[in-house]
């Protein structure tokens, strides 16, 4: 394909426009289509709508567009997961409905595919990664005793990459289509012999450029767990979320490279007729799988390593206990991390290649069960002699506790070669890794939400709504996806839009009423979120701690100050903050008050967003002019903002002293409540020591 | 914060309180495990090249397309470029003249261009032959690893060239030699990765291809 | 809408692998398990399965069955205590009445952690042997040794049907295969279009189709039946449709069935090749290529005695690019999207 | 900074590196010079050579030596060689064993 023979839009014209087809051939098919096309449209002038007439523009460029304090960008992070979660969570609705009703269902294969391709790209790259960033930039530098990440505009630049890509997947709903080729992409079934649209470069820039964003993120926080831990942090005193950040980072820094890299390829294949995967002139489509797959198995541990130490906080806080077998613990994760290396080839098991190297990938894949189950025995071992509270991430964490433990199952069920020749590329594949996402991942995301939430914002969500939407949740996940795996076992491939064998029929339905339980959940989330939000002056926690915390990022104040700690707190027990409460060392006041340095706001995170995006969008439509201008554009952007002279402001004392001194009347004021009131209106953060 | 080891650390260029995040040592190590991605990255690469040494399609080879005498001339420019831009480090840590500094910054960056201009020169000779990328997957994957380092060496001529206007219009401060530091760091590395290309992608090309 | 009519799959299961239970013990109450815990979640009146490993037709699935439940078993070794213990630990320390002694900063216990890294360890060290065994016992590139020499078949993935090549037979349908019970089937595969992958679950597993690389598969049958085999990897519109008919049948029967394809068979010459390899269905293709004695969705050839399966093969490896007018699976090869039929089935 | 080097130390070092790269550097074109391109058995010596020669960079160029203050970096290096060992050796073995394995009957 020559890429000269466009006009100056490139490939772009109105028939790119979803709506197009609609009016020229209206279907359910094609409604759909435009409906989530219009959906995307008016939200967006909703939004902006909203932004310009309560005259927020000012504000959100002041305290958030530009901001570098971790916590903010942490919070837009998860933000931006929630919106991508939105339509992840629609697709996969409208997939159950369309093979609940299949046979005779409603949707074109055509489009059926571009939702689970879209639906798994979203999920994966765009809710689970950046609402798991999100909360580890929230929570980790709090955790550590840290002022900030080590580079705080390069994680506005992480986070501006990210949200570029995310909208590019948006803007992909309206403008052409999506790629059909799932959310690995194969080629050569994704090259440009066989899929000419425009799909797969959508999917191939979202992917480099968010990959990008992953790869500098986890550059980022690698250096903060590893340099910037603040006094008498040492690494054994680091709470177990921490030490999860660290190997997740790890996987990040040397996992993505082999994604970034099949990505490109396929691209030079596309767009400059580059031989890597075609059929022809020795192309080889088995290095892409290769290359995926060295990506794809670490990134789900980078997912769910942060979701494990998650629940390691939520079983100690909520026991009230210290975490059992901590050293275990840490053991076990980089065992897990390290291990995630070696196991790629379990994705493609049936390629053909030799029993011993399919015996040595399966029996290292395996392995992984060890430190798994070891980290599973620690948690109950946490809750043994403890006292149980069964507050909603609590809830989320025990759901985890028995779901994830069937989906770890499956998984070792996989590994053997001899099972996944029967299994591969069928719903009970598919059953697996729903099963160790949803209870594993994104349960951990929902306690992790449950958890820090009065942290970020000074007041709790509502529990009782919180618990009903985790039981929702179990049912519904497990009605939609236990029936999968039966599905899988009687031979039915993942990726069909329809069957003609009815027996699949009674499990799609019940599959189906699962997802809808699963919808409810959502929705009682958003309930709890709004009612959260009215009754908010009841449920304050100014003090900042109102799970009797364990760790650091409970010593102050809640919504936590642009500067985190006045005084970097000194570190002498691993469970530093609990200690401080039992040996009268909390809420101190500082033996003196020093001006702090904090980053400036810096707009460059704003400026690449944009022309990332824009750069994307030329890229994909073959639009030439603009992608060299946007490319300069970003290349100017980064090289002016090296000629920043003043990057710091100052935090004069006075100021610290004043929020400080206020904090601390509030303190004295406040009554320590016992965990049994927990829940009522008189925890203000304030909590007494369980003993 | 590290505080302890920063005077000692390679990044150490005189004692710096400022703020957590510009402490050297943790500006140098972040630089440190970007270079590791990097690595990765072009590990993965060669991996690739490696497994498609045979698919030449019936197209050109590495025995028809390679030059001997403009791959040692390439690779004599890059290493002596490596010395160079050491001895620019040397001069900046014991604060020698900022004319001496900025003289050998120069030669690496003419070094840098000599080379990036035999490479090219290289390139359109293999073309001439017939070597381009759509001819094979060799030629793809040889085409997607040398010029990569070549970007690199691209994108390092421009970091020293951005570094010396920062020298006159920022003076050398502590932000200044700090990005010096990567940047010399940066040029050892992809050193580094030219030592795989020439056995691995040359050598090996003329041996297996 | 008769799947209702059909018998229950769930009993139909169970009545059939109780023999199964009697002979392997722990697999047997594995299976019992997931029966029960599945079977019940799904109160759902299921239709018999044909088309699974768990109702095999021949050793190789029936291996893979027996592993499988293998492997279940020994998983719940370290798996039960998870299901048991969670709720008892949850029951006895819940802090509203719990009775259970508090212990907050135990943080270690030497024998526990040995427990806890140990058992699971032991498990997977089986787990590992029996791998290694079967995996390599069951390679699929392995011929399997019958009383009666192997049957070669040369099996061609193209968009969305398969072909079967009996090059010894001089036969090659789509939309149909059958094999004599009791006969070692040795299969060679490649793919003229996108890669995909081969599936029979009741007879041997499945194995991925590359466009100018040959894969291999072995299998026999044991008893005679049918079943379905298909594609899993996803190539596009018609991929769901890609599904063909399998028959186990005697040696008699075999033999007659192979006459009939001669007799009725039309000649797979490279211009009904090409036909056949454009973007279309098994039905569509029918409906272009079939004539009336030929079984629905089912096309019967005899060969003109070309090299077809190396041709294709050989295709991509001629050292000159293929223009996408010559590769099939492409829009321009044959087929836009609009002309594609018969995709609902 | 008691214990930094001096000026001339610090010049020596680089240009001992330098030296030696390029003796090392020179060794490997000669062999391939010598021994001729197509021997399989020059490779053996391009790799040792080429090995000792990163040795050499990292230790005088980019200062990854065993020494207390920079055990950081080493141990960061070595565990990204490990890492890059299993991809690049997995790969190879991985897709050297296909190769053979689907064109072995064509
Ligand atoms: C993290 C990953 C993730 C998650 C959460 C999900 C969730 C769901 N997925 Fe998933 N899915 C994938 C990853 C994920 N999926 C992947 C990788 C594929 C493969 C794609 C491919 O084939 O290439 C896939 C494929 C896939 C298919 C195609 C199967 C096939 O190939 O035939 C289907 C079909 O129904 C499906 C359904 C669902 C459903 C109904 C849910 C829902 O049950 C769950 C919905 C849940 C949510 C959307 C999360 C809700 C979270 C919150 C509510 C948090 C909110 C927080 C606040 C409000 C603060 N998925
Ligand atoms: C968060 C995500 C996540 C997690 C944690 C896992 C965990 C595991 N996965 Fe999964 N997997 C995926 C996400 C994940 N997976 C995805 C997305 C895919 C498909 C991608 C695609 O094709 O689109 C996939 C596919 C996949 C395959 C490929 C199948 C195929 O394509 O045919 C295999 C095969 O080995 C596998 C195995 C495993 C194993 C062994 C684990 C283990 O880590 C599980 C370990 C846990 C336990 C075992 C439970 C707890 C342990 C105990 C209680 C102790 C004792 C247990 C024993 C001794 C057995 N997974
Ligand atoms: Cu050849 Cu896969
Ligand atoms: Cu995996």
């Amino acid at each position: 394909m020559s890429a000269t023979e466009h006009g100056w839009l490139g490939k772009l014209s109105w028939e790119s426009l979803v709506f197009s087809n609609f009016l020229e051939s209206p279907s359910i098919n094609e409604a759909v289509a435009s409906a989530a096309g219009s959906l995307v449209i008016l939200a967006s002038i909703a939004i902006l709508g909203l932004l310009t007439w309560y005259r927020l523009w000012g504000p959100l460029w002041r305290d958030w567009l530009t901001s570098t304090d971790h916590k903010k960008i942490g919070i837009m992070y998860i933000v931006f997961a929630i919106v991508m979660l939105v339509r992840g969570l629609l697709e996969g609705m409208v997939m159950r409905a369309q093979q609940a009703a299949a046979p005779d269902g409603f949707l074109h294969a055509d489009h059926f595919a571009q939702l689970f391709s879209t639906h798994g790209t979203i999920m994966v790259f765009f809710v689970a990664v950046p609402f798991l960033v999100g909360l580890i930039n929230f929570a980790m530098p709090l955790q550590i005793g840290a002022r900030d990440v080590a580079f705080p505009v390069l994680n506005q630049i992480s986070l501006a990459v990210t949200v570029s890509s995310g909208i590019l997947l948006m803007v992909s709903l309206v403008v052409g289509q999506f790629s059909t080729g799932g959310w690995s992409a194969y080629p050569p079934y994704t090259g440009g012999d066989f899929s000419p649209g425009v799909g797969p470069d959508y999917w191939i820039w979202a992917i480099v450029f968010s990959g990008a964003g992953t790869t500098l993120t986890g550059i980022n926080f690698t250096v903060t767990v590893y340099k910037c831990r603040g006094p008498g942090m040492h690494l054994f005193r680091m709470p177990l979320f921490c030490w999860t950040v660290l190997c997740a980072s790890i996987l990040m820094i040397f996992a993505m490279p082999p994604l970034s890299v099949a990505a490109l390829m396929l691209g030079l294949d596309r767009y400059l007729d580059f031989h890597f995967f075609t059929n022809d002139l020795g192309g080889n489509m088995m290095n892409y799988a290769n290359l995926f797959w060295l990506f794809g198995h670490p990134e789900v541990y980078l997912l769910v390593l942060p979701a494990y130490g998650i629940f390691s906080e939520v079983f100690s806080t909520y026991s009230a206990k210290t975490l059992y077998g901590y050293k275990s613990l840490v053991i076990a994760t980089m065992c897990i991390a390290i291990l995630s290396f070696t196991v790629w080839l379990h994705h493609f098991f049936t390629m053909g290649q030799s029993p011993t190297i399919n015996i040595a990938f399966g029996i290292a894949t395996m392995l992984i069960a060890v430190p798994t189950g070891v980290k599973v025995y620690d948690w109950m071992a946490t809750m043994y002699r403890g006292r149980i509270r069964f507050t909603t991430p609590m809830v989320y964490a025990i759901g985890f506790l028995i779901l994830f433990v069937i989906g770890g199952l499956s998984g070792v069920i996989l590994a053997n070669p001899t099972v996944d020749f029967q299994v591969h590329n069928t719903l009970f594949l598919v059953a697996h890794f729903h099963n160790v996402l949803i209870p594993g991942v994104l349960f951990g995301i929902l306690a992790g939400y449950n958890y820090w939430f009065p942290k970020a914002f000074g007041f709790r969500l509502n529990d009782k709504l919180g618990r009903l939407s985790a039981y929702l949740w179990f049912a519904g996940f497990m009605l939609t996806f236990f029936p999968l795996y039966v599905a899988g076992l009687l031979g039915m491939p993942r990726r069909s839009f329809t069957y003609a064998d009815l027996t699949f029929k009674p499990y799609m339905i019940v599959a189906f009423i699962g997802a809808m339980v699963v919808l409810a959940a959502l929705i009682t989330l958003v309930v709890q979120f709004l009612v959260s939000i009215r009754d908010r002056h009841k449920t304050r926690v100014p003090v900042g701690d109102p799970w009797d915390g364990r760790s650091l990022e409970w010593a102050s104040p809640a919504p936590v100050p642009a500067y985190n700690f006045v005084e970097l707190p000194t570190v002498t027990d691993r469970d530093e903050f609990s200690e401080a409460k039992e040996h009268g060392r909390a809420y101190q006041r500082p033996k003196n008050y020093r001006d702090i340095e904090l980053p400036k706001n810096n707009p460059l995170g704003f400026i690449l967003c944009v022309t990332s995006g824009i750069l994307m969008f030329a890229l994909v439509w073959y639009i030439w002019w603009l992608a060299l201008i946007s490319a300069l554009a970003i290349l100017i952007a980064v090289i002016a903002s090296t000629f920043r002279k003043e990057t710091e402001y100052i935090i004069p004392a006075s100021q610290l002293e004043k929020d400080t001194e206020a904090w601390l009347a509030l303190v004295e004021k406040s009554e320590a409540v016992s965990r049994d009131l927990e829940d009522s209106p008189r925890n203000v953060g304030y909590s007494k020591l369980e003993l | 914060m590290n505080l302890s080891s920063s005077s000692k650390s390679p990044g150490s260029i005189g004692n710096a309180h400022e703020a957590a995040h510009r402490d050297p040592a943790v500006v140098i190590f972040g630089f440190w495990v970007f270079m590791m991605s990097d690595l990765i990255f072009f590990g993965v690469v060669f991996a690739i090249y490696i497994t498609m040494v045979g698919a030449t399609a019936g197209g050109p080879g590495p025995k028809e397309l390679f030059d001997f005498g403009s791959l040692f001339a390439q690779t004599m420019l890059l290493l002596t470029s490596s010395l160079t831009v050491g001895i620019a480090t040397v001069t900046m840590r014991h604060e020698r003249s900022r004319a001496s500094f900025l003289f050998w910054v120069v030669i690496t960056l003419l070094l840098g261009i000599g080379f990036l201009t035999l490479e090219l020169y290289d390139f359109s000779e293999m073309a001439s032959k017939g070597g381009v990328p759509s001819r094979s997957g060799y030629l793809s994957a040889f085409f997607g690893l040398v010029p990569l380092h070549g970007l690199h060496v691209t994108f390092g001529c421009l970091w020293m060239l951005v570094l010396i206007a920062q020298v006159f219009t920022m003076g050398m401060g502590q932000v200044v030699k700090l990005r010096f530091l990567r940047l010399a760091l940066f040029w050892h590395f992809l050193d580094l990765i030219w030592i795989g290309i020439f056995s691995i992608v040359y050598f090996g090309g003329w041996v297996y291809g | 809408m008769d799947w209702y009519l059909k018998p229950s799959g769930f009993f139909a299961l169970k009545r059939m692998d109780l023999q199964r239970c009697k002979k392997v013990c722990p697999s047997g109450v594995s299976y019992y398990l997931l029966t029960l815990i599945l079977g019940c979640l799904f109160l759902s009146q299921a239709a018999s399965a044909s088309e699974t490993f768990l109702m095999p037709l021949g050793p190789v699935a029936e291996e893979q069955k027996v592993h499988f439940f293998w492997a279940m078993a020994l998983t719940m070794v370290a798996i039960l205590p998870v299901f048991i213990l969670v709720p008892v630990i949850l029951f006895k320390y819940r802090r509203k009445k719990g009775r259970g002694f508090y212990a907050p900063k135990w943080e270690t216990y030497g024998p526990l952690e040995l427990i806890m890294w140990g058992v699971p360890f032991l498990v997977i060290i089986v787990l590992s042997v029996m791998l290694w065994r079967a995996t390599a016992r069951l390679d699929p590139y392995k011929e399997i040794q019958g009383v009666v020499p192997p049957i070669k078949v040369q099996v061609v993935g193209l968009d969305w049907k398969w072909l079967f090549i009996y090059p010894e037979l001089d036969i090659a349908t789509v939309g149909e295969l059958v094999v004599p019970v009791h006969t070692p089937i040795s299969m060679i595969l490649t793919s003229d279009t996108v890669m995909q992958s081969f599936f029979i679950s009741a007879l041997a597993g499945q194995i991925y189709v590359m466009p100018g690389m040959t894969t291999q598969l072995n299998f026999i049958a044991s008893k005679t039946g049918e079943t379905e085999g298909e594609n899993t990897q996803y190539t596009g519109d018609g991929f769901a449709d890609q599904k063909f008919n399998v028959q186990v049948v005697n040696s008699d029967n075999f033999d007659r069935w192979v006459q009939r394809v001669h007799s009725t068979g039309i000649e797979l010459s490279t211009e009904n090749y090409n036909r056949l390899a454009q973007r279309t269905t098994k039905k569509q293709a029918h409906g272009e290529l079939a004539t009336a004695q030929m079984p629905e969705k089912v096309i019967y050839f005899t060969l003109p005695g070309t090299q077809l399966f190396h041709e294709i093969v050989m295709r991509y490896h001629s050292g000159k690019p293929l223009s996408i007018e010559d590769q099939p699976g492409t829009e321009k090869f044959g087929r836009g999207k609009e002309d594609v039929e018969g995709v609902q089935p | 900074m008691a214990n930094e080097p001096s000026f001339a130390q610090h010049l020596r070092s680089y240009i001992t590196g330098y030296i030696l790269s390029v003796v090392l550097t020179l060794a490997a074109f000669a062999a391939v010079l010598t021994i001729g391109r197509e021997n399989k058995s020059v490779l053996l010596l391009v790799a040792l050579l080429g090995i000792a020669q990163l040795v050499v960079q990292l230790k005088y160029f980019l200062n990854v030596t065993t020494q207390r203050e920079y055990r950081d970096n080493l141990a960061l290096v070595a565990f990204s060689t490990l890492i890059l060992l299993i991809i690049v050796l997995g790969t190879v073995w991985i897709m050297g064993n296909l190769a053979v394995r689907m064109h072995a009957t064509m």
